[in-house]
C-alpha cells in the first residue's frame, strides 16, 4: 500500500492574467506555460471568455509546480490585469485573497470593488506609458515580462518561447517583444513570488499537450485509421489537432454535415476495416444516439469520444460539468450493451484513449470514451506518456476459408467468448450483410423469440466475461480505512489532494477513480466498499454517478453523494469540508 | 422478365444473389431492380468480395442481404453516411448505396445533398415507389400532392421533390432515371453509373404493387430510354425540369472533381516514423 | 382494501385463425371480435405478421370474456388453420395443447409436425371445396362461419359486424360472405366450445378500440390542437388516427421530414400555445433526444408518446418489449429532469395520455408517455372512459401588464413552484426569447455559476414539487402482505392476473403498477415496500425498471427482478413460477 | 451605417430592438442584418408581439435575443423546423427564422429542403459567413474548397454548396441574395420577404471578419442590387447559376401553392360536439 500520505507537498505557484479584447492575455499565458516548462517546470493553463466571440474579455488561470500537476489553483497569488473592463465575469474562475497581489495597468481604470474588498496587495504601474517608449510593443508583452521577473523566471526561457510562439512572424517581431519583456522585467525589483529560482528543475523532456491532443495522441497510437466529425465545442480540438496527423499515419478524416452523418461513417469505415472514431459533444452526442446502437447491435467497432460542458440543452459550451453520464451509460434504446471509458486526468487521457479504441476493436462494440472541458481544453506540461503494450485487436476469420468454417459463414456466430470473427470487404467466401435488426448467426433477420434473445446474451456476455484487467480504476488504498471516496473523471485530481491531506491529518480515506464505468466491475467494487462508508464525489446536479453505482449495487444502501453541478471544477478546498462532514455524520 | 445475352464473360447474375428469399409483396418492382443489380454486377464482373452494397430501412432497403456481397443494412435514412465512410476508408472496393424514396429523400435529405457535393465515387439506387411501403403507406417526398392516405386524407397538398433536380444542384456527376419494369434499360444505366467515376443518382421508378396498386399503370406510362444524355448541367436542368417523371435515361453526367482519400498518396514513412515525428511535435 | 382475490374468475375464450399471404385472417378476426362485441361481451386481439411484407403468412389470436379482458390467452383454444404455410413461425404465439381444436382446411396439406406433436384434437374440412359452391366467396368466410358456430355467437352479430366492415363494398359483398358464412355455420355440428351463448352478455355501449387510438383520443380530449410526426411502427397508427379529428378539433398535424424536425415543430407549436405531441418508437425517440432536451431547458411543454418495440437499434420492430424505460429515463445531456409516464393497460391509455398532456402543459416541460407495440396495437372491446376532469393548464401572464410585473417580463422568474408565468406570442408587453443555454430570469445567456445552479433546482423542484395525486400508481395491496410485486406498462395485466391467483391461492402478496416513473415518488414507495420482499416483473433483459428502483432507494436492497426480454407478453402463467420461486427463497 | 429615410409611419427600427448588446465581434456583418432587419419591421409597421423569430445556434443565431419580439433560440440546426410548427399553430404570426450557412446549410440542410418544398410562409435569413463563426473557424458548405483551416489544412477540396439553386429546385418561392455591407437593398429585400406569401429565402454574405479577415473585401467585389427578378424558374437558374456569388437582389418570385393550416377553414362545429362524434366513432 503505497504512503501517498507522507509525500511533502511540492512548491505550487498561481499566476493569472485578464484583459478585455485585443490586449492578448491569453498569448501571455501560453508563453509563459511554455516559458516556465523550458525552465524545467510543470503547469496547467485554463482559460475563461467572457460572452462575446472574439474581441470580448478574457482571462488565464496557470497553476506552477516542480512536479506534475493538474488541480487549479485555490487562490490566484499573483494576478495581471491588463485592464479592468468586466473583471466581475471572472470572480468565480480567479479567486483574489489577502494574499494575494494583484498588479493592472493604472493608466485608465481603478480596480472594481470586489478586488479591492478581496484585501489583495494592489500595484498599479503605467503600461500604456510603457509601450509607448518601444515602437509596435504591446502591453501585453510588457505584463509577460513583469509576471517573469515576480516569479523569478529567466528571461532566456520567455525567450525561446517567444521565438516559438512568434518566431514565424519574423526575427523583428520577436525583438520588440522581448524589449517590452526586459521593460516589464525592468520594472518592478521586488519579486515576491521568485520561488521558481528556488526550484528544483528537471531536465526529462516533457510534453505542453492539451487533453484533447492527448484523446487524439492516444487514438493514434492505438492504430485510428479514420476519423469523421462535426464541429462542436469543446470537442473540435481533438479533430483539429488530428487532421495532420491522422493523414501522416495513412488514415483520413471526414468532416460530416452533421453529427448523425459522423456517426454512421465512422461505422461504415470500421465495417470496411479502419479503427475508427469520432469526437463530440452533449448536443452531438445526442444525435449520435441512434447510430450507437447500430453499432451495438451490428456488432461493428466504433469509439465516441464525447467531451462534456454544461448542460442541459446548449448548456454552457465553454465550461465544464460531469453531467452526461446518465446519456453515456443509459441513451440508447433496447438492451444495448457496450462500454463507458473515462481518464481520470489530462495525462492519462494518451493511454485511456488508447485503451478505449483497442477495447472497440477488440469487442466489436460501442465505446463511449467521457471527458469533459477540463479535461479536454486544459494545456499542461506533463512528462511524456509511454505506448500502452496493448494486443488487442480485432478478431476476424482465417484468411482463407476451409470448408467447415465458411461454406456458411456465420457473421454472429454464437461463440464463447461472444466475440465472432470478423470478415472484412475483400475477403473471399466470407460475404455477409451486417444487420441493425434482430437475427441469426448469420445475419438474417428474425423475429423470434430465441434467436433474440440469444443474441441479446451474446452481446452482454462478450462485454461482461471480458477481463478488463487492473486499468478499470486507480486506487489509492489507506490501511486500516473505514471511509472510501469514488469519483471519476476530472473530479479526480482535486479529490485525490483533498484526501491526501486529510489523510495527512490523519483521517484514514480510501479513493477509487472508477475509469471503466461501463461495465461496471461491481463485485470489485462492492468487495472493495462492503465494510465502508462511502462518499461518492461528482460534478452534476443529480448524482449520476452514485445512482448508478447505487442501482448496480456496488456500494453499500447508506452511501451518500457530494454532487455539485458545473460549471467549475472542483479546487480540493471545496472538497475538504463536505468529506469532513460526511466523516461526522458517519461516526 | 426478358431474356437477355450475357456477354461471355465470366460471372453471371446468379453469382450475386445470395440464399435469401426477398421478403418483399408478389410484383413489387424491387425484384426487378435487385436483377438488373446482379445483371449489370456481372457485366461488369466485379469480384463479389469487394462490392459494399449499404442500405438505409425500408422495403427497397431489404436489398442487401439479397446479394452475396458485403453488405450492410444500416439504420433510416443513413445509407449515403455509412457508404461514404466506408468508400473513404476502403477505395479499393466498389461502393453502392440503396433505399427507399422515404429512406433517401425524406429522412436521409441531408446526406444527400452533401453527399452529392461531396461527389465521391459512389452509386446511389433509389428504389422510388412514391411512398412508404414498409410502413404501410404514408406519403413520402415525392407522392403525388392529392395522393389520398391515412396520414394525409386529403392528400399532402405538396409539390413533389425533385429529386434529379436536387441532386444536380447538389452537385452530383451522373443523374439517371431508370423504371423497374425496363431490366434492360435499367441494366445498361446501372452499369454506367457503377462505372463511372464520381456520385451517381439512380433514381427508380419501382411500383409498391400493395399500398400504391394504380402504380401498375406506370408499365404504359414510362418512355424507355428516351433521355438525350449530356454533360451541361444547363442542358440537364430543362430536361430534368421539363420531364413529367416518365422519361428514362442518363439525364446528365460530367466530368466533374471527386472526394477521395488523402492518405493514399501521402504516405511516404513508416507508421513507426511518422509516429515519432507527431510524438516530437508535442515535446517543450 | 379490495377483496379482489375472492373474485369468481370470469368466463373465458381463447380463438386464433391462421393463413398465408391473401387468405384473410386478419380480416376475420377484426369481424369476429366486433361481432362478438355486438353480442354483448368483450374481448381483445392481437396479430402476428410473418417478415413479409404483404402476402405473407399472418395470424390473429382474440381472447373474449364477458368482462372486459387484456390478457393474452394461455393457450389457444380453437384454432382454424386456413392453410399450413409457414405456420411454425407462429409457434410461440399461438401455443396449442391437449385441450386445443384445430380446424384446418384439408385439401392441400397436412397439419406440420408440431401441431400434430402438440396433442391438440385434429379436424381437416375442405373449405376449397365448399367455397367452389359459393360464387365470389372467399374461404375466410367460411372459417368465420365455423368458428361462429364453435363458439356460439348468434349469425345476426357476424351479419351486422360484416355490414359494417364489408358495407362500403355493397350489398352483393355482404350477401355472398353471409352465405359462405351460412356454409361454414351448417359444416360442423358439435360445438365444443359453444360457452358464448351461456356467457350473460351486456346491453352497454363499449367501444372498439387499439391502445394507439386511445392515446389518440386522450391527447384531444386533453386538448390537444398540434402534432407532428415521421412514420414509424408501431406509432404511426396513432398519427393515422388523428388525422381527422385534429382537425375537427380545430388542430394541425404536420408530417415531417424526419424526427428531428417533428420534434422541434412540436416545440415550435408549442411555443405558439397549442398544446402539442408527437409519437414515435425507439430509433425516431433517439432522434428527438436533442430537442427533448430543449424543451427541457426552454421549458416548453411538449407530450412525446414513445411506442416501444423490440430493440436495440432496428430491432424487432413489429414486436413488444419493455426495454426503452432507461432511455425516456436518462437519455437527454445534462441534468433534464422532465416527466416519464406509462399507461398501465389499453383502457386507461385514454385516461393516462389526457393527463399526460395536461402535466406538460400545466409544468410546462417534456412529458415522454411510454407504451409499447402490444399496449398501442391490441385492438380491444372495452367499457367507454369517461373524460378525466382535469383543471390542469399553462400558467400565463396577466394579459395586461401592469407596471411591476411587465417592464421587464421574466419569462424564467424564479416563484415558489418552480412554474413561471408564460406568455404567447401575441401578447403585447411580455416579448422574451426562449433559450436552450443556461439563461437568466429574463432568459439572457449566461454562463455563472450561481445563474446555473438556480435554474437547475428550478427545473428539478417545479417537478418535484407539483402533487400529482392518486394516479401515480395502482395499488392492489392484500392485508398482512409480506411480499409486493412492482410492474409497469403492458406486463401489468398479466401480473395482475398471475398474483390475483397466488392470493386466491392464499399467497398474499401486494402488486404495486406504476404509471409515473419519473419523478418517482420514491418516498411513498419505500413507505409501502420497506418491510416487504419486493419483486420487479418487467420485459426486458437488463432489469431496467429494478435498476431504476435500486438507484432511487424506492425499493429494499434485496429486492429482486424478473426481467426477459421481449418479444413476447408475458402470460399470466409464466409469471406463477418465477413469483413462487421468489417467495420461496424469500421465506 | 448609411442614413435612410424611414417613412412617416408608427414604428421606428429602434422599437424592435431589445436591451441587449449583441455579442458579435466589433465589425461583424450580422450587426448590419439586426439594422436592416429592424428597418424592414419597421417599414411593414409590424406588430412586435406578432413577430416569431426563431434560429438555431451559431454567432447568427443570436439574433432573436437583440429584437424585441416573441424570439427562440432553438438547438442547431433546427430552426426552419421549430419555425414550422410555429407558423402552422400561429397562422396569425409573421414568421422569420435566422441562422448561419452551417446552421442552415450543413447540419439544417435536410430542414431547408423540405422547408422549402412546403413553401409555407417564412421568410428564412441566412447569415453567410461562409464558415463556422461560434465553433471558431471550420469549413462551412459555402465555403472555398481551398479555404484551408486546422480542420481541412489544405482546403476541403469540395465544391461550394449553392444555396440558392438547391432553394429553387426544391420549391422555394422567393430567393434573394443580400449584403451585410448594403443597408439599403438589405433593408429592400427583407422587405419584400416577408410580404412576400410563401417560403422566401434570403441568403446575406455577411463578413466574419475574425475567421475570415479576407472577406472585408467584399466591399469591393458585391455588386449591389444588380438581379433582375423573375418568376421563371428556368430564367432564375439561369441568373443563379450563372453568378459569381456576388450579385445581389431578388433573382426569383412566384406565385406558388402555400401549405397552410387546415383547421382555420375547417371548423363548423363546436369543440365539444366535434368531440362527441369523434367518440360515437368509436362505438361498437
Ligand atoms: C428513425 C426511424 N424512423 C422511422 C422508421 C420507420 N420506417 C421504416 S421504413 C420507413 C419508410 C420506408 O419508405 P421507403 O424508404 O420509401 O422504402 P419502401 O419501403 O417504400 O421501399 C420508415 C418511415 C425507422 N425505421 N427509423
Ligand atoms: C448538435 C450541435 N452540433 C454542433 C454544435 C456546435 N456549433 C455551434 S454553432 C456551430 C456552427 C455555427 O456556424 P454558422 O451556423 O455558420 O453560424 P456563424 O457562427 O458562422 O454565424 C456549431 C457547429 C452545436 N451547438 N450543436
Ligand atoms: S409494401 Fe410495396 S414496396 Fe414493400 S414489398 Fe410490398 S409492394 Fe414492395
Ligand atoms: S466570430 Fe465571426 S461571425 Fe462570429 S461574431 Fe465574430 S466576426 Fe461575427
Ligand atoms: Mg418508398
Ligand atoms: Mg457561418
Amino acid at each position: 500500500m503505497p504512503n501517498h500520505h507522507q509525500q511533502t507537498v511540492p512548491p505550487r505557484l498561481a499566476v493569472s492574467i485578464s484583459g478585455s479584447g485585443g490586449t492578448g492575455a491569453v498569448t501571455v499565458g501560453l508563453i509563459l506555460l511554455d516559458a516556465v516548462a523550458k525552465a524545467g517546470f510543470y503547469g496547467n493553463m485554463t482559460r475563461a471568455f467572457g460572452p462575446q466571440i472574439r474581441g470580448g474579455e478574457s482571462a488565464v488561470m496557470l497553476h506552477f509546480s516542480d512536479q506534475p500537476i493538474e488541480t487549479l489553483a485555490e487562490f490566484s497569488q499573483l494576478h495581471l490585469a491588463l485592464d479592468w473592463v468586466k473583471f466581475d465575469r471572472f470572480e468565480d474562475e480567479i479567486p483574489l485573497t489577502a494574499d494575494s497581489l494583484v498588479i493592472y495597468e493604472n493608466s485608465r481604470e481603478k480596480p472594481p470593488g470586489l478586488v479591492e474588498n478581496s484585501g489583495a496587495t494592489l500595484l498599479g504601474v503605467d503600461l500604456q506609458a510603457i509601450v509607448k517608449t518601444i515602437k509596435g510593443s504591446r502591453i501585453n508583452m510588457v505584463a509577460l515580462g513583469i509576471v517573469a521577473q515576480q516569479i523569478g523566471l529567466a528571461r532566456h526561457f520567455i525567450e525561446a518561447a517567444l521565438q516559438k510562439t512568434l518566431g514565424r512572424k519574423g526575427s523583428e517581431v520577436v525583438e520588440t517583444s522581448m524589449a517590452a519583456v526586459d521593460a516589464g522585467m525592468a520594472l518592478l525589483t521586488d519579486t515576491p513570488l521568485s520561488g521558481l529560482a528556488n526550484w528544483q528543475p528537471t531536465h526529462q523532456p516533457r510534453w505542453n499537450m492539451s487533453g484533447n491532443e492527448a484523446c487524439g495522441l492516444g487514438t493514434l497510437r492505438g492504430g485510428l485509421k479514420f476519423a469523421a466529425a462535426y464541429p462542436i465545442t469543446p470537442a473540435t480540438d481533438i479533430v483539429e489537432y488530428l487532421a495532420r496527423p491522422l493523414v501522416q499515419m495513412g488514415g483520413n478524416l471526414l468532416i460530416a454535415e452533421d453529427e448523425l452523418a459522423a456517426m454512421n461513417m465512422v461505422i461504415g469505415a470500421s465495417f470496411g476495416g479502419a479503427p475508427s472514431m469520432t469526437a463530440t459533444s452533449g448536443p452531438g452526442l445526442s444525435l449520435m444516439i441512434e447510430a450507437m446502437g447500430l453499432a451495438v447491435a451490428a456488432e461493428i467497432p466504433a469509439l465516441v469520444i464525447t467531451v462534456m460542458r454544461g448542460g442541459p440543452s446548449t448548456g454552457i459550451p465553454t465550461k465544464s460539468e460531469q453531467s452526461d453520464l446518465n446519456q453515456a451509460l443509459y441513451a440508447l434504446h433496447g438492451d444495448a450493451p457496450h462500454l463507458v471509458i473515462a481518464p481520470l486526468n489530462i495525462q492519462e487521457s494518451v493511454n485511456i484513449s488508447q485503451w478505449a479504441l483497442a477495447l472497440s476493436e477488440a469487442l466489436q462494440t460501442l465505446v463511449i470514451l467521457v471527458t469533459d472541458q477540463h479535461l479536454g481544453q486544459t494545456r499542461m506540461i506533463m512528462d511524456p506518456v509511454d505506448k500502452l503494450p496493448l494486443t488487442l485487436s480485432r478478431l476476424q476469420p482465417k484468411a482463407d476459408p476451409t470448408a467447415d468454417t465458411a461454406v456458411h459463414y456465420q457473421r454472429y456466430q454464437i461463440t464463447d467468448s461472444g466475440i465472432s470473427p470478423m470478415s472484412l470487404p475483400g475477403m473471399g467466401s466470407y460475404q455477409y450483410a451486417a444487420e441493425g435488426l434482430t437475427h441469426t448467426e448469420s445475419g438474417l433477420p428474425s423475429s423470434r423469440v430465441q434467436d433474440h434473445a440469444q443474441h441479446l446474451h451474446k452481446r452482454s456476455h462478450k462485454i461482461l466475461q471480458f477481463d478488463y484487467g487492473e486499468l478499470w480504476a486507480q486506487r489509492l488504498p489507506m490501511a486500516n480505512a473505514q471511509h472510501t471516496v469514488i469519483t471519476w473523471g476530472s473530479s479526480f485530481e482535486a479529490v485525490k489532494e483533498a484526501v491526501k491531506l486529510l489523510n495527512h491529518r490523519g483521517a484514514a480515506i480510501s479513493l477509487i477513480g472508477l475509469r471503466l464505468i461501463m461495465p461496471l466491475q461491481a463485485e470489485a467494487l462492492a468487495a472493495l466498499t462492503q465494510h465502508q462508508k462511502v462518499l461518492v464525489i461528482e460534478q452534476n446536479d443529480s448524482a449520476q454517478l452514485s445512482h448508478y453505482l447505487l442501482a448496480e449495487k456496488a456500494i453499500p444502501l447508506d452511501s451518500e453523494a457530494y454532487a455539485k453541478p458545473g460549471p467549475l471544477l472542483f479546487k480540493p478546498s471545496d472538497l475538504i469540508r463536505p468529506i469532513q462532514t460526511w466523516m461526522e455524520d458517519r461516526t | 422478365m426478358s431474356v437477355e445475352k450475357i456477354p461471355v464473360k465470366k460471372a453471371r447474375p446468379n453469382d450475386y444473389t445470395s440464399e435469401h428469399h426477398p421478403v418483399w409483396c408478389p410484383g413489387c418492382g424491387h425484384f426487378f431492380i435487385l436483377r438488373a443489380l446482379t445483371k449489370a454486377l456481372a457485366w461488369l464482373n466485379l469480384d463479389k468480395e469487394n462490392i459494399g452494397l449499404v442500405s438505409g430501412i425500408g422495403c427497397s432497403s431489404r436489398l442487401p442481404a439479397y446479394l452475396d456481397v458485403y453488405g450492410f443494412h444500416g439504420v433510416h435514412g443513413r445509407a449515403l453516411a455509412l457508404a461514404s465512410g466506408l468508400k473513404l476508408a476502403r477505395p479499393d472496393l466498389t461502393v453502392i448505396a440503396a433505399g427507399g424514396d422515404g429512406d433517401g429523400y425524406s429522412i436521409g435529405g441531408n446526406h444527400f445533398i452533401h453527399a452529392c457535393r461531396r461527389n465521391m465515387d459512389i452509386t446511389y439506387i433509389v428504389m422510388d415507389n412514391e411512398v412508404y411501403g414498409m410502413t404501410k403507406g404514408q406519403p413520402s417526398p415525392t407522392s403525388d400532392p392529392d395522393w389520398h392516405s391515412k396520414l394525409a386524407p386529403k392528400g399532402t397538398g405538396l409539390a413533389r421533390f425533385n429529386p434529379m433536380g436536387i441532386a444536380l444542384a447538389s452537385g452530383a456527376s451522373f443523374i439517371a432515371r431508370g423504371f423497374s419494369g425496363d431490366p434492360n434499360g435499367l441494366t445498361k444505366i446501372l452499369t454506367e453509373a457503377i462505372e463511372h467515376k464520381g456520385f451517381s443518382l439512380v433514381e427508380i421508378k419501382s411500383p409498391c404493387v400493395t399500398f400504391r396498386p394504380e402504380q401498375k399503370d406506370w408499365h404504359h406510362a414510362m418512355r424507355l430510354m428516351n433521355v438525350t444524355l449530356t454533360a451541361n448541367p444547363m442542358e440537364a436542368a430543362q430536361a430534368i425540369y421539363g420531364s413529367d417523371g416518365f422519361d428514362t435515361g442518363i439525364f446528365f453526367q460530367a466530368d466533374m472533381p471527386v472526394y477521395e482519400a488523402e492518405a493514399a498518396n501521402e504516405k511516404p514513412h513508416s507508421d513507426s516514423a511518422s509516429m515519432e515525428s507527431i510524438e516530437k511535435a508535442l515535446l517543450v
